[in-house]
């Protein structure tokens, strides 16, 4: 039954055909993650945490089999102590990687990406959508973009990537 | 093209902020207390100097938080982002 | 005829030959050369004509100075208005000769245009000697930029250099912008510089004269540069007229080029050794103080008249002086000053500290061995009808002295009189030269005439290149609901961003069928719709109740768990902003909506006021509105379809009452089940996280299928709400209507000692007995349709003696509620104390006269909203 | 090579600059195109000739010299409507009036919708137009596509055109032609016009302002009309006077000239589109105003773009014309996107004329009109008299800002 209603989920993306994979340029959706804003002045425990403004933090963990109103990490994050808010559904993941990521966001971003370093996370607005950009590597990118625009950001991202695909 | 200092992410683009007009007007502690001249300005009138201006400003694609700053109407020079409790 | 040298010419490419078109005419050039020089090397003097003189012109200059060579580009879509001096050309290029003006085409384009933001500690703008001695002066900085509007940059240690460059404008806070062109589209380059050094050199300046537009007449550096360049021979037998030491250097090279220099003549009195040696070497007689006085020749250039004499020639080439390039300097607000020692306009105090400028452009002389150049302008003799001042305008001493008379004494005046530097060169080489004259008519000294600001951008950007990618459905956001697949075959309603489906017709079925079906469905049966758009917000914490209580009208503290309560929001003003349910989901958690074109806007106002006034309130606001999708069952039969999805759920009104939420699961699917309406009917929100909100879409469809369960569009949405007398925000208010003015009295807490806009509502405006109402208006006989945006007059009105008196107007209309009758809202001065009056609806003069009701059409006593 | 006509030529002569006097029975400050236009009606209706205009920069230089010269009266208030639909019959005879071309070409100008809230806010605004005797009409967009040929009406912009609102009589005039005309009449009727004359202070005496003090010295003043736009709260400042209005750049720019393509005017509010082609052949568009305070006449770039963008989505042929200067004006905005006309405050001889925010080209032969009314009978003119400052202190506000997000 858990796995039949997990079956029925559509990510943003879905039945996009978003994605790419050129030398320097790689664009994924990783649909269904655990995403949870945290409202304190602590970083909250997790693997992958973004700082997103003061006392304010993006948990991004991996998808979670359960069906239930929200993301099981919201209740650990909210019994950890914070103002935990499920937002799995509100945004989604996109990964970018390679060395024309961030060139490739700078198209329609004007945050200076190279001053964010691994592990840290800018929002701001790319392409007319606002998204948090988190730095997973020197050449690794994840933006987290609201659900309604993601069809937006995938059509845009993709017409500006055609001078980096070969 | 304004680059707005924000006391949490840096400096940003113009276009990820909302303006919010001059600093320090207060909402009134007793609305009710005021005569009608008082009330309108308080809704209405803000200093319009062609000068230095302290003013706040969201980062409304950022962070989401309010900040003053001072900023010169003339020439866009802006200085020392001020304490974090805007009003 | 060519003009191409054998040899020489740093630009171009002879191994790649290429064809181009010029009026239907066919010249041979090389990869590398602009249009500019393959049409002198083809020998074709004539580049334009006057705009309103018709007057032949040729070309004059090597650059962005150039004042007659626009052209309209005929090949790859066709552009208006190019200047052939920065025209590369390429095989099969075509263009047509102007008279100054341009035309647009109708074929698309399909160019794709990019833009790029990057960030640097350092930009130096101009890669000549100082521009590349600033930069690698710069280089430790960090990240340092050298960029160049010319085809090649050579490469200089730990400095990124850009060629075929060229900044176009400076703004505020280090702001610069480029236009890199590349062979498949143009790039926009938004520069953010921590410091900016202007390395722009200076422009060569002509010196005016009779018959100065004369095809024949050019720069002396620019018919220099066309034989280093290109190769090409600008003339054969020239006369040279300049006014500083440069025009000189030209004179030599034309000279050692192989052009026959019949003459130098130069204003000053005295020239500097080295180029008098020069000159004297190569048997050019040079006269001093000396100038020319006019031209002659049918269409070209064959005779030169001088003080010194007449001299047979097909080139003049005169140099003015050199204006140093300020104009990005003066883009942010820097100041500039005339300098008798360069004779041009330099900069003085800085737009800021970000922004330096060096070498030529600072008015730094390129050679030392120079002698000051001669602050000249003008011949002192000839016509000034013929004296072309802006030949790119046509305008003459003669225009300028007009001005004069006139009584304008303001160059700014003087230049709007003239329309000098108005054109598509914005005055690159007339500018200063007018100054320059202007000054001389009015007997004053430069500096005190003035020069005007130059505004961005330096040369002209096409708008598609400043749309960039913005085209199409890219040209702004759309946003989609999760289940817009499900419902992306429905007429689509754009509100804001958004794509809503608008109504579903059926084959065959207009707007007001399908509508109408829906309605019936609704109010007989059950249907459906997204309502996913809605803003939705969830504030946490201990003191949500008393924020709420202060930003809605009503009181929100006193809201039990489980509970669902209709707020009304004011601004200050007392006028209302917004509407929308909030849900209590615990003691610290309530889930607010908003209307879907104003869902940023009040969670912005709800940060601003907890921020900015009420910091101390424990209050977290996080927007929530893509977490869930949304789909609405409303309808008689609703219950019905709700319990076969949510066997858990007890549904029943004893059970669940109305305004009040539940959770559990829907096809198995988890969600929040409201029991909000807002058609007045029976009717279940079905809240799930948005990833299954097609799947909901789904299994809702096939649930209702047995009671034949109506999908229903914003459209419908509005009648039922209408019927019901809800208003909706933005359509039945207009930032000028009160929650009184809408009949919500109810709503407005008389017991809170605030909340935003109570004060304003005191005010006496607000209190006048006849504010403009809320109210239902039906037709008098029952059939005519009512036009939104009509407005009410007294019956029977004059519509013919204007001013005709109005009390209002139709904010919604619709053509049929559940009785198949037509019926409106309006706001009516005084309304409520004029129910059954009536009045006319005015919609382009015709009137349809209408009665006035209540705002409720429908189910008055509320009885059908627990089915 | 198509030869161009060209424009009608300037007067011989305008105006002659005037060293300040000592004092004059009336001193405006601000001589662009309202101070002028006040200047000539305070001498042409009233008889009132001595009379000064002190303009700190040079003559029009400021907003009148940076606007996109559209010229209409369709407002959706009754208030609004009286004082604009003035000045437009002012305008059809300004020629006559003034003895001088002022280009004022009736091409009618076209409001677009491009949504149904839009559709339904364009229909009342057309409807209270027509009640209040104005030519407005609705326009279907096939009606508009006929028109405007090159206005892609079909549905496939992001936002399509779904209608328009259409004044015949509306268009453009050319600014300068206009500011000189009227201060060359002006100066004909004995007004002193000054210029480089900025004003610094004012020496007053209990409610009476006695005397404007500037950078070349204390000019006496009987009565004091500002006409200052966007410096208006400065001034009224310095008597202690603050005004509701708040000064932004507004930006508009120019293309190449370019054979006609347009012959009417433009506007869409909802993607900030103004466009008309002007006498010469260039384009010339507004953009939206920026959201800051600003008085440095720079405004930012990427508005121009956000502008761009919309302007080639609607008129896709737009795509290869060039932007070729751009600038900003300072608009000075009022909470109510209304103008304030009436006495100053408490002050008993002192007037203000402000917060025209983007519509004061338009207004400025009404203005001049009833402003100078005001300032020579004493008491406000009728059409003038809603826009009072009071208004802000009983909330009887004239509220534009719905059918006219950006007034243009």
């Amino acid at each position: 039954m858990t796995a039949d209603v997990l079956a029925l989920r559509r990510s943003p993306l879905h039945g996009t055909g978003f994605g790419l994979a050129a030398p320097g340029l790689t664009m994924a959706e990783e649909p269904f993650r655990s995403l949870v804003e945290v409202r304190s002045p602590a970083a909250p425990a997790g693997e992958l945490v973004w700082r997103l403004g003061p006392d304010w933090w993006l948990v991004d963990g991996p998808p979670a089999p359960v069906v239930a109103l929200e993301v099981p990490l919201a209740g650990e994050l909210r019994a950890a102590g914070g103002v935990a808010t499920d937002v799995s559904a509100h945004r989604t993941t996109l990964v970018l990687t390679g060395p024309h990521a961030a060139t490739l966001i700078a198209h329609g971003c004007p945050i200076d990406l190279s001053i964010v370093p691994v592990g840290g996370c800018v929002q701001g607005t790319l392409a007319g959508a606002q998204v948090a950009l988190g730095r997973t590597g020197p050449d690794s990118l994840r933006v987290y973009v609201r659900a309604a625009f993601a069809r937006h950001l995938a059509t845009w991202l993709s017409d500006a990537a055609t001078p980096y695909v070969e | 093209m304004i680059r707005v200092p924000c006391p949490h992410c840096g400096d940003r683009d113009e276009t990820e902020f909302h303006y919010g007009g001059e600093a320090g007007v207060a909402y009134p502690a007793d609305p009710s207390a005021l005569d009608d001249a008082a009330w309108a300005s308080y809704l209405f009138v803000r200093s319009n100097p062609r000068g230095w201006l302290r003013e706040r400003w969201f980062h409304g694609a950022g962070c989401r938080r309010w900040f003053n700053l001072e900023r010169h109407t003339v020439t866009d020079e802006i200085r020392s982002p001020s304490e974090m409790r805007p009003q | 005829m060519s003009r191409r040298l054998d040899t020489g010419g740093s630009r171009i490419d002879r191994s790649r030959p290429v064809t181009v078109t010029v009026d239907g005419l066919e010249i041979e050039a090389y990869a590398g050369d602009t249009l500019a020089s393959a049409m002198l090397a083809a020998d074709l003097p004539l580049v334009g004509r006057g705009i309103y003189s018709g007057r032949p012109r040729g070309l004059v200059g090597v650059g962005a100075e150039e004042p007659n060579a626009w052209v309209q580009v005929l090949s790859r879509g066709g552009e208006p208005m190019v200047q052939a001096t920065l025209l590369d050309v390429y095989d099969g290029l075509a263009v047509e000769l102007l008279a100054g003006r341009g035309r647009l085409v109708a074929e698309p384009d399909s160019t794709r245009h990019d833009t790029l933001f990057s960030h640097w500690e350092v930009v130096v703008v101009g890669g000549g000697a100082s521009g590349r001695r600033a930069a690698a002066a710069a280089s430790p900085e960090g990240r340092v930029l050298l960029l160049d509007d010319g085809p090649a940059v050579a490469p200089l240690d730990g400095v990124t250099t850009w060629a075929r460059t060229t900044a176009t404008g400076l703004y505020g806070h280090g702001r610069l912008v480029a236009v890199e062109r590349r062979t498949d589209g143009d790039r926009l380059h938004h520069l953010q510089c921590g410091r900016v050094v202007l390395a722009t050199g200076a422009q060569e300046r002509g010196l005016v004269f009779e018959d100065d537009d004369r095809p024949g007449v050019m720069l002396a550096g620019a018919a220099a540069s066309y034989v280093e360049r290109y190769g090409v021979l600008p003339g054969e037998r020239a006369v040279v007229w300049v006014a500083h030491d440069p025009g000189l250097r030209a004179a030599v090279a034309l000279a050692d080029a192989g052009v026959e220099v019949l003459a130098v003549l130069d204003v000053r009195d005295r020239i500097a050794e080295p180029y008098a040696d020069a000159l004297s070497a190569r048997d050019i007689p040079v006269h001093l103080g000396a100038e020319v006085t006019g031209t002659s020749g049918d269409d070209r250039l064959s005779r030169v008249h001088t003080s010194a004499g007449d001299l047979d020639a097909d080139l003049l080439a005169v140099s003015g002086g050199r204006n140093p390039a300020v104009q990005l300097w003066s883009h942010p607000g820097g100041r500039t000053r005339w300098s008798d020692e360069v004779a041009g306009f330099v900069p003085v105090t800085g737009p800021g500290d970000r922004v330096t400028v060096v070498g030529a452009a600072a008015g730094e002389p390129a050679h030392r061995s120079y002698l000051p150049p001669a602050t000249w302008f003008r011949s002192s003799t000839g016509d000034p009808e013929r004296i072309f001042l802006d030949p790119h305008r046509d305008a003459t001493l003669h225009d300028l002295q007009r001005a004069h008379t006139a009584g304008l004494t303001s160059v700014e005046h003087v230049k709007r009189f003239t329309t000098i530097g108005t054109g598509a060169d914005q005055g690159r080489g007339a500018g200063v030269l007018t100054v320059g004259v202007l000054a001389q008519q009015l007997g004053r000294p430069v500096g005190e005439v003035g020069t005007t600001t130059y505004r961005p951008p330096y040369l002209p950007l096409s708008f598609g290149l400043l749309a960039g990618r913005n085209r199409g459905e890219l040209s702004d956001p759309v946003r989609l609901s999760q289940l817009h697949d499900r419902v992306a075959h429905a007429p689509m309603e754009d509100v804001g961003q958004w794509k809503r489906p608008w109504y579903f017709p059926g084959a065959e079925e207009s707007l007001d069928e399908a509508v109408a079906r829906e309605v019936r469905a609704v109010r007989t049966g059950v249907g459906m719709m997204d309502a996913s758009t809605l803003g939705k917000i969830l504030l946490q914490g201990r003191d949500v109740g008393v924020l709420l209580d202060r930003v809605y009208t009503n009181l929100f503290s006193t809201l039990n768990v489980g509970k669902v309560r209709y707020g009304v929001m004011c601004g200050p003003d007392g006028m209302v902003v917004d509407d929308g349910t909030t849900a209590r989901l615990s003691e610290t958690e309530w889930l607010m909506s908003t209307t879907t074109g104003n869902a940023a806007a009040v969670l912005d106002a709800l940060e601003e006021w907890h921020q900015t006034e009420w910091p101390e309130l424990d209050v977290t606001m996080t927007s929530v509105t893509d977490q869930w999708s949304v789909v609405a069952v409303a309808g008689p039969l609703s219950r019905d379809v709700v319990a076969a999805l949510a066997p858990e759920l007890d549904c029943s009104a004893s059970a669940f009452g109305f305004m009040e939420w539940r959770s559990t699961t829907v096809a198995g699917i988890p969600a929040r089940v409201m029991r909000i309406s807002f058609s007045g009917e029976l009717a279940f929100e079905l809240n799930v996280p948005s990833w299954w909100g097609a799947a909901l879409w789904d299994a809702v469809a096939q649930a209702g299928a047995p009671y034949g369960i109506t999908p229903y569009g914003t459209e419908t949405m509005h009648v039922l709400r209408a019927e019901k007398g809800f208003p909706i925000v933005g359509q039945d208010t207009d930032g000028t209507v009160t929650p009184h003015d809408l009949g919500m009295s109810w709503a407005v807490s008389r017991k809170k000692v605030d909340f935003i806009g109570k004060r304003s509502l005191a005010r006496a405006d607000a209190q006048r007995p006849d504010r403009r109402h809320l109210v239902g208006l039906v037709p008098v006989d029952g059939v005519s349709r009512i036009v939104e945006g009509s407005q009410l007059v007294a019956h029977g009105a004059d519509l013919t003696a204007f001013p005709v008196p109005m009390a209002g107007h139709v904010t919604s209309a619709y053509p049929a509620g559940h009785d198949g009758r037509p019926f409106a809202l309006a706001l009516l001065d005084a309304g409520r104390d004029r129910l059954g009056e009536v009045l006319d609806a005015v919609d382009d003069l015709v009137p349809v006269p209408v009665r006035v009701t209540g705002p409720v059409s429908y189910d008055v006593e509320g009885t059908r909203r627990d089915g | 090579m198509k030869v161009s006509p060209r424009l009608p030529e300037h007067p011989d002569f305008l105006w002659a600059d005037a060293e300040p006097r000592t004092s004059y029975d009336v001193v405006i400050v601000g001589g662009g195109g309202h101070g002028l236009a006040t200047a000539y009606h305070l001498a042409k209706d009233h008889g009132i000739t001595n009379v000064a205009v002190l303009e700190k920069g040079w003559l029009a230089g400021g907003n009148m010299a940076r606007n996109t010269t559209i010229i209409r009266s369709n407002y959706l208030w009754d208030e609004s409507a009286g004082i604009y639909e003035h000045s437009l019959k002012l305008w059809e005879t300004l020629e006559e009036e003034l003895g001088t071309s002022v280009l004022f070409s009736q091409r009618g100008v076209l409001n677009l919708a491009h949504n149904l809230a839009d559709v339904r806010e364009g229909k009342r605004r057309v409807n209270a137009n027509q009640l209040n005797g104005l030519d407005a009409q609705w326009l279907t967009p096939e009606e508009i596509g006929k028109i405007v040929p090159i206005l892609d009406v079909t549905d496939r912009p992001r936002h399509p055109v779904h209608g328009g609102t259409f004044q015949p009589r509306a268009g453009i005039a050319k600014h300068d032609h206009v500011a000189w005309g009227y201060a060359r009449a002006a100066h004909a009727l004995g007004v002193d016009i000054i210029q480089g004359c900025q004003v610094t202070g004012f020496e007053t005496s209990g409610d009476t302002v006695v005397a404007v003090e500037t950078t070349r010295g204390r000019i006496g003043a009987g009565r004091l009309a500002l006409c200052a736009a966007g410096h208006s709260s400065v001034l009224a400042d310095l008597l202690g006077v603050r005004l509701p209005t708040q000064s932004h750049p507004l930006q508009a720019l120019v293309s190449e000239l370019l054979e006609q393509v347009l012959d009417t005017v433009v506007m869409s509010n909802a993607v900030h589109v103004y466009v008309s082609q002007a006498h010469k052949g260039e384009l010339v568009m507004g953009a939206g105003v920026d959201p800051q305070i600003g008085y440095g006449q720079r405004g930012s770039f990427h508005v121009i773009q956000d502008q761009m963008a919309a302007a080639v989505e609607l008129f896709p042929v737009f795509a290869r014309a060039h932007v070729l200067r751009t600038w900003a004006g300072i608009v000075d905005v009022t909470p109510d996107a209304s103008p304030i006309i009436g006495r100053l405050d408490q002050w008993e001889n002192a007037y203000v004329n402000c917060g025209w925010g983007t519509g004061g080209f338009k207004a400025t032969p009404g203005v001049g009109s009833v402003y100078a009314a005001t300032v020579a009978d004493e008491r406000a003119h009728p059409l003038a008299a809603p826009f009072a400052l009071d208004r802000f202190t009983t909330g009887r506000l004239i509220d534009e800002h719905g059918a006219a997000a950006v007034a243009h």
